[in-house]
């Protein structure tokens, strides 16, 4: 740590060692100031010199005048999670200011804007770079109201950073220009205060730290996206046409997102719209509209988080009995009850599979990156009409709201999965056959009933749906055996379901006798942490996680073939490992489980994971 | 469809019997199920296509009914208080269903209000019935929301509360259609019923519909007795069909014919003094003057000259239901695909 | 089986085999017709013979005219669960006569209505003993009109049977009188039906069947009740004072039973109540009142099932992360969604144990007979309130609906356990002490922190609940380590309480290397449950769970010293497996674990549970 | 409370910061925060006990503002759209705390719906507070339903369907006390806080608080802009405490003197033409009226001349709180509890 004698001034002399394309960049600002675009051009500048990034938000839950935190990872290797060291602070807000100089690691640079920020905490550590930028002086020629120049001042560190690191200027001149769009003026501005802050960087700052990027090709088409973005664009391709949600964050720019897209590209020459959305009065009649459209025959979807699911409880148990299919969009934020709810968390994961009161089990789908953000959420809608049933698809804040690369998805030419929906000429058949059909009849032996929609003018065809008891015929019923079959199927359907589901993904190493699963946004962390791992002389096997039921056979499997498993997950009370322990029977098997566990609302960054695991294993 | 049999068929060529249900396993006498037989009544008189009729329903005796109707038609009978989140996301799906919601003073009034004010709220086309007892029938007669202060339980507890009038609230919420009817009076359910089908946009009947089990009692104001004795009739209501003879004798002051979208007409008789439908405020009026006076006002209360449906509202395609939308539909062409990617590099 | 030579008619030979009090009577009727008060006095008076009963009643989801079983269980031996086998049938309805006569077993008694029932099916089982009855011929004497005379045709089977059974006379003349009370023209025409029946036995009928009943003393200071109303008994003990509530079937008679307590028992010199309840607009109000009362300092309840807990579930979230004390009644019914609302399930148990998003853990009582429904109801007010945090009893309609045998308890005279209250001179002394209080700080290392009422005067004692994140000091936060910390100290709360809540029951016996566990209505058929297995060769171990979190050291010294360890419950899911599963950490343990799952809505029998673990003890 | 400082204090001896909160985190300029402002100067002028306070709230912007009051008073900041129930609660629990609440047109017009209507309904004695901008503030400004139909979002986005007028609402549902201001019009504002404080049963305050992040762009028809433009004074109010002199020279037909239970007063000056806050139907007349001008009318629009509040009807003890029953309360004696048990053999 920092000696008491350097702490009058940080050190100045200059760094020899160069570090490329690695370091971890935080900007301190506060909400509703408009750091907004200038932090989006700083990533994206980055991103388009082709070195793998990721970039984070941590902001609070209000609107404006909070502290908020902007990140942006820059990795050759392609790390994307959250990194717990900092090695580049931008300090742009007092009320944070001592508490973010002091978290910095030494020999972290620390530039801040020194009209308004004082040095002193700087000095008092003694043991980072510090650059200091008097930005309002720079902005000063700049010709703009006081609003827009509190939004300004953003650009001019851009302009420093650029500088310091070896930012392509042309590079960030298109991403100003892409950003503002038509907007000339807007472009003007932004690239006279980024060459402000540049020049001051040039002419005024003496590089004396360690990092640099330079252009790599690592990126090849990859897209840098949220991964409600992306999700929103799989729903859009796997056929949604009906919304209802109801506003709650990390979830609303899903849908948001959603509606843009049907607005520009699912629009009829008359004006109308091959979709709808409506924003309704709460979660209950989202959940309704949604799992009406479903009954209809619409493919429909809502977009909540972890309050709107305890809300829809009620409905979903009704979706899974009377067996209608649904997605729901849980973009998962820190409970219980309102908790954090601008931080990340995977708290959800057990209340999705057992949602609502009596023996329920639903179809869970567990994203692990934005690719699979797209894809799942096209296929959650294939899969809950095959299936006749709610469909999860578990996102999470980091996952949903921060900025990914993604590998932009193929185009989809696979037709959709309309399940078991029968038309008038095949009642007919069905008819001529000499067998009748039921709504709830397991005819073909795997669960999955056949349906016919409303509407459907067959004779036969109309039938009447409730969640109370009902036999193969739809018939209302209270009795006990009727009522125990139907119990039964529903579990033989859900049986062919998991076999439907997303398999897992393994990544194996030789000679691994450590194992380790993982889902959803944890999986960003966990190359890294591998790494670190081995590093450590540590080698681990990795299964990751897709759906819920489980897969049964990989997942036993995977637990046989090691001597410890740890369950990584980002929530307090392992929500995956009760999952796992619920439904594994091979003797010997759960005994192997053990629990990394990382609940404080960031998202999990490798060093937790790989600490969790080599504290457990000296223990072992 | 071909007759062999004597039944009557109705101008689409459906028999009386296509528009029925199951039995109603409800109390006898429950006025619940008159209100069944004017539905029937009315889609066969109609000549609704059957198949065509959606019923929906929350929880409680009244929910139970869309099983008495049109079993050629899908119901859904969903959880309680959240008809109308059903019946929204269906028609929304599939714009050429006719939707009827039917609902309980328990299910519309208390669990359900919130879903009940934005129903109203949103003018969904859709026939969302409520068969207002003043008591949850199906959990044994406890007060619901729209029993009046002073009303006796069958067990002698006094209600509190005052009681909520789902029709001025349907008012000033915005409703675009909004009637009160009486099971037991058979003629003016039928045409508020058919009306209410024609009418496009949400029509809510609050119809008072007696539970003779729980609240047909001395000291109710909720029984078939005190529902006859108070009754007033607000106007009485003529329903033309498109294909029926218009009625053309009508002297001004004396009726007012409302036009209505599918080419139907209703000819409105004011009963007491003049009053017009049209006409919100007056609308308001006589409901807080006749609740004042102790009596309980039938007929067509309010209907709006002119608002768009929720379908129009949102936009959604006249000329294909959502739930037919397929790949061609939903997804963008791939050079706007590989575009939208681009734009985020 | 019945030889074809029998087929025209019951045989009549005489019956030679005599027994005594024991047998399952089963009245077969439609609901609306007012059977209920002559099923209640056939029960009551066998009770009052001192010999052990339960009476249940199998009633649809609906008012009136559809089918309604009550069924009498008489057992020397004071086995209360549901017989499968019945021994005697009285036949009302015939909607369900056939079905109902092809149920029996052979040479059970069948009792009907000849009047009105068709005697044919009778006939054509012909292993039947008949006792065919002209009800309504008996009646016509009877001054009644007749929608009365449709009420007092069932005291005609009661008489019948009385005589055939030999109920003794006085004591159903008693038991009519009480039920009417002061009604003496009621008392009159009854006894006079109950007389026609009895005299028409007498006098038509010849005894053929080997069931008798004899006084016994076995009842001692028993009662003869319904769980819900105890439970109501229990709570009103209890100290509640508020309760909120949305009628549902199961649990209504609950609160209304409650209710009518408190208004008799609670009321002031002034017309005042010392209770209130609001029969709110629906469930999400009614947790809404009663957690606003528990934050104030009221102890109060809500009653509900399944549907209801599912809307609950954002609210019971808060109760726990904003620790509020709550006692929430859930009298479960089959799900899921409506499912059979008037049949029985344990199917709440796993979404009672982690109700809402986000990591949460919630107390939960299941009372195993009406003894505990009344101490369980009662201290669960006192665990709330200990500690902070919505209580769930657990009930069934079995165990609420149907009528058990109970002993009084003992009045209590403990004082309430009103937990960490703060009062002002407390806040004066822990200001003297210099140190400061926390609404939320861990005070005592337990876990549990001390709370201040609101009114409380004190300068320091005003505080801020909320379920979004907050520090010790109830103040707003986002901070990480403060989440984590404050979610680690309400798992330590979890653990004390864990150690607080009512023990598991062991039943033991030497030599068992047969474990079961059950727990709440299922144990009611375990003792005979238990003796069928010894009949079989099998002696088994009972451990009865009273409460999630689950006692850890008892239930894994159970497993340890068990070969096999069948778990019992009434869902298809094995919720409370999943629980242990879920918590068992010592290796070797949860292998040992199988599931006896039964899920009808007919309350469990015995023959279910011993022939279910009789058979997979075949297998093992 | 002795006074060592300066500051000034009210009749109970407490000072002005007494009644203050924790530092706002809202926007520069919310209207919410001009409501704190006066909800304090109320508080601190009517010399309300600071620890008997109650603040309940759902989620939203208006609903973080009770932490910005009373310090010294307990707050509840519930889940989204349940702040009536969690408020009915605590008010049964202690009828001695001094509760109110803090809602938005989201928390209160949308997913809390039906605890708003219910909540009236009740008339339990609170003062509840709807801190209406149109649009969901806390989550970026979706519309909320409380906006009017054509408004545009900040996105430019035209809102399809018509609004909710709460005050309206309230008077429909048999509300009390019914009154609108404007977030930005202290000298009303502090009257009607005042006011609703007095009243013995719900105090619905509906106030047009400008969202200045998300809603008071130009086409706004809740921004201060056109708020200011559209306010229409209904009457002028004054608020007499029980200790302040009463104002004696009220001439017939000028201004309206209404007493309140606590010995308070509202002096009631109609600004245009005459007007009779105890008229119900006046009041639905002169909402229906401005609405159909495009006015916001303010003012005190309607007062129940005497109704139960909900801890009266429902005989709850007014001389401890339940909150304080111990054994001896609650448990009935011993002989009772035995023949009880008797009477089930
Ligand atoms: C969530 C939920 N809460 C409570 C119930 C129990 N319940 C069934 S019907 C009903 C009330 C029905 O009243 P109403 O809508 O007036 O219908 P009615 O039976 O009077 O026709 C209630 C409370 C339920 N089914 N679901
Ligand atoms: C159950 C639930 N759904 C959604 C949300 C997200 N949410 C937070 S505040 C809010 C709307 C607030 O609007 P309003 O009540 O008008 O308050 P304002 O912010 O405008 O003052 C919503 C939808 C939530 N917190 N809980
Ligand atoms: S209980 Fe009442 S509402 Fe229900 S079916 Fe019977 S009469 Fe009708
Ligand atoms: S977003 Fe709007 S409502 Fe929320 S604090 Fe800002 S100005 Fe106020
Ligand atoms: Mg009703
Ligand atoms: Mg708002």
């Amino acid at each position: 740590m920092n000696p008491p004698e350097t702490l009058t001034r940080p050190q100045t002399q200059k760094e020899t060692r160069v570090t490329v394309n690695d370091l971890s960049i935080e900007v301190a600002t506060v909400n509703g100031t408009g750091s907004q675009s200038a932090n989006n051009i700083f990533a994206k500048s980055l991103f388009r010199m082709g070195i793998p990034i990721s970039a984070k938000n941590l902001f609070p839950s209000n609107i404006q005048g909070l502290p908020t935190w902007f990140t942006i990872r820059v990795n050759k290797n392609g790390y994307t999670a959250r990194k717990k060291e900092l090695d580049w602070l931008v300090g742009m807000n007092a009320a944070t200011w001592e508490k973010d100089v002091a978290n910095l690691r030494p020999g972290a640079v620390v530039m801040w804007n020194s009209n308004e920020l004082p040095e002193a905490p700087v000095n008092a550590r003694g043991d980072l770079i510090a650059y200091p930028v008097p930005m309002a002086d720079l902005l000063k020629p700049v010709q703009a109201d006081a609003k827009l120049k509190k939004m300004l001042i953003n650009m001019v560190y851009v302009g420093a950073c650029a500088q310091l690191l070896g930012i392509e200027e042309a590079v960030v001149l298109q991403a100003i220009k892409d950003n503002f769009k038509s907007k000339q003026k807007a472009v003007e501005v932004n690239v006279q205060c980024f060459h402000a802050g540049m020049n001051y960087a040039k002419e005024k700052l003496e590089k004396r730290d360690p990092w640099r990027v330079e252009r790599m090709d690592a990126n090849g088409k990859k897209v840098l996206i949220e991964g409600n973005t992306i999700a929103a664009l799989g729903a859009l391709m796997g056929g949604a046409t009906v919304v209802g949600w109801y506003p709650i964050t990390p979830s609303s720019s899903l849908a948001e997102a959603l509606i843009a897209f049907a607005k520009k590209h699912r629009v009829n020459a008359d004006g109308t719209v091959r979709f709808v959305d409506v924003q309704c009065e709460d979660e209950l009649a989202s959940i309704g509209m949604v799992l009406g459209a479903g009954w209809a025959g619409a493919r429909a979807m809502t977009t909540t988080a972890g309050p709107g699911i305890s809300l829809m409880s009620e409905f979903i148990g009704f979706g899974y009995y009377a067996e209608i299919p649904a997605v729901i969009f849980d973009v998962q934020r820190v409970g219980p009850s309102t908790g954090l709810p601008t931080r990340t968390a995977q708290g959800d994961v057990r209340m999705a599979a057992w949602c609502s009161h009596g023996d329920t089990q639903h179809l869970v789908l567990h994203p692990g990156g934005p690719e699979e953000c797209f894809d799942f959420a096209r296929i959650s809608f294939d899969l809950a009409e095959q299936f006749q049933t709610p469909v999860f698809v578990m996102l999470d804040l980091d996952l949903g709201m921060n900025f990914w690369m993604a590998e932009p998805p193929a185009y989809p030419t696979d037709a959709f999965k309309r399940g078991k929906v029968l038309t008038p000429e095949q009642l007919d058949q069905i008819k001529a056959s000499g067998k009748k059909w039921g709504r709830y009849l397991d005819a073909d032996g795997d669960g999955v009933p056949w349906r016919a929609l409303p509407g459907n003018p067959h004779p036969d065809a109309a039938y009447f749906t409730r969640g109370s008891g009902h036999d193969e015929y739809a018939r209302y019923t209270e009795d006990p055996e009727a009522y125990r079959l139907n119990m039964d199927r529903l579990k033989k359907k859900t049986e062919t379901a998991r076999a439907a589901l997303p398999r897992p993904v393994l990544e194996s190493v030789p000679g691994a006798r450590i194992g380790i699963i993982a889902y959803g946004s944890t999986n960003n962390a966990m190359r890294e942490a591998r790494d670190q791992l081995v590093e450590h002389g540590l080698k681990t096997d990795y299964l990751r996680l897709r759906a819920t039921p489980l897969p049964m056979a990989e997942l036993e499997a995977f637990l046989k073939s090691h001597d410890r498993v740890y369950v990584v997950e980002q929530n307090r009370d392992g929500q995956m490992e009760t999952l796992i322990r619920a439904e594994v029977r091979t003797p010997g098997l759960t005994e192997k489980l053990r629990g990394v566990r990382y609940y404080t609302g960031y998202p999990i960054d490798a060093r937790s994971i790989s600490d969790g695991i080599r504290n457990q294993e000296r223990g072992a | 469809m071909s007759t062999t049999t004597t039944e009557k068929t109705n101008r689409q060529g459906f028999k009386w019997s296509d528009y029925q249900g199951l039995p109603s396993t409800l109390c006898k006498g429950c006025g619940h199920d008159n209100i069944t037989r004017n539905i029937i009544q009315a889609y066969f008189e109609l000549g609704v296509v059957p198949s065509n009729v959606v019923k929906t329903s929350g929880i409680g005796c009244s929910s139970k009914t869309p099983a008495y109707f049109v079993h050629r038609g899908y119901g859904v009978n969903a959880v309680h208080g959240r008809m109308p989140s059903i019946t929204l996301g269906a028609k929304l799906a599939n714009y050429k269903l006719e939707v009827i919601g039917v609902s309980g003073d328990g299910d519309s009034a208390s669990i359900g209000m919130g879903q009940f004010c934005h129903a109203i709220r949103r003018n969904l086309d859709m026939v969302y019935v409520v068969e207002n007892n003043g008591v949850y029938g199906l959990t044994k007669g406890q007060f619901s929301a729209t029993a009046e202060r002073g009303a006796k339980s069958k067990t002698g507890e006094e209600n509190a509360l005052s009681d909520i009038d789902l029709c001025a609230l349907a008012i000033t919420l915005g409703g675009t259609f909004v009637a009160r009817g009486f099971s037991n009076d058979p003629k003016q359910m039928l045409s508020l019923v058919k009306a209410s089908v024609a009418h496009k946009g949400t029509s809510m009947l609050d119809v008072i519909s007696p539970c003779v089990t729980f609240n047909n009692h001395e000291a109710s104001t909720k029984s078939i007795h005190y529902v006859m004795e108070h009754d007033i009739h607000l106007n009485d209501l003529g329903f033309v069909a498109p294909w029926e003879q218009p009625v053309t004798d009508i002297k001004p002051g004396e009726a007012i014919d409302i036009p209505l979208p599918d080419g139907s007409h209703i000819v409105v008789r004011a009963v007491g003094k003049a009053f017009d439908p049209h006409d919100k405020f007056a609308a308001l009026q006589v409901l807080e003057e006749s609740r004042r006076k102790g009596e309980i006002l039938t007929g067509l209360i309010y209907i709006a000259e002119k608002e768009p449906d929720f379908n129009t509202a949102t936009k959604v395609p006249t000329d294909r239901p959502l739930t037919t939308m397929n790949e061609a539909d939903c997804r963008m062409p791939r050079e706007a695909f590989e575009k939208t990617f681009a734009g985020f590099r």
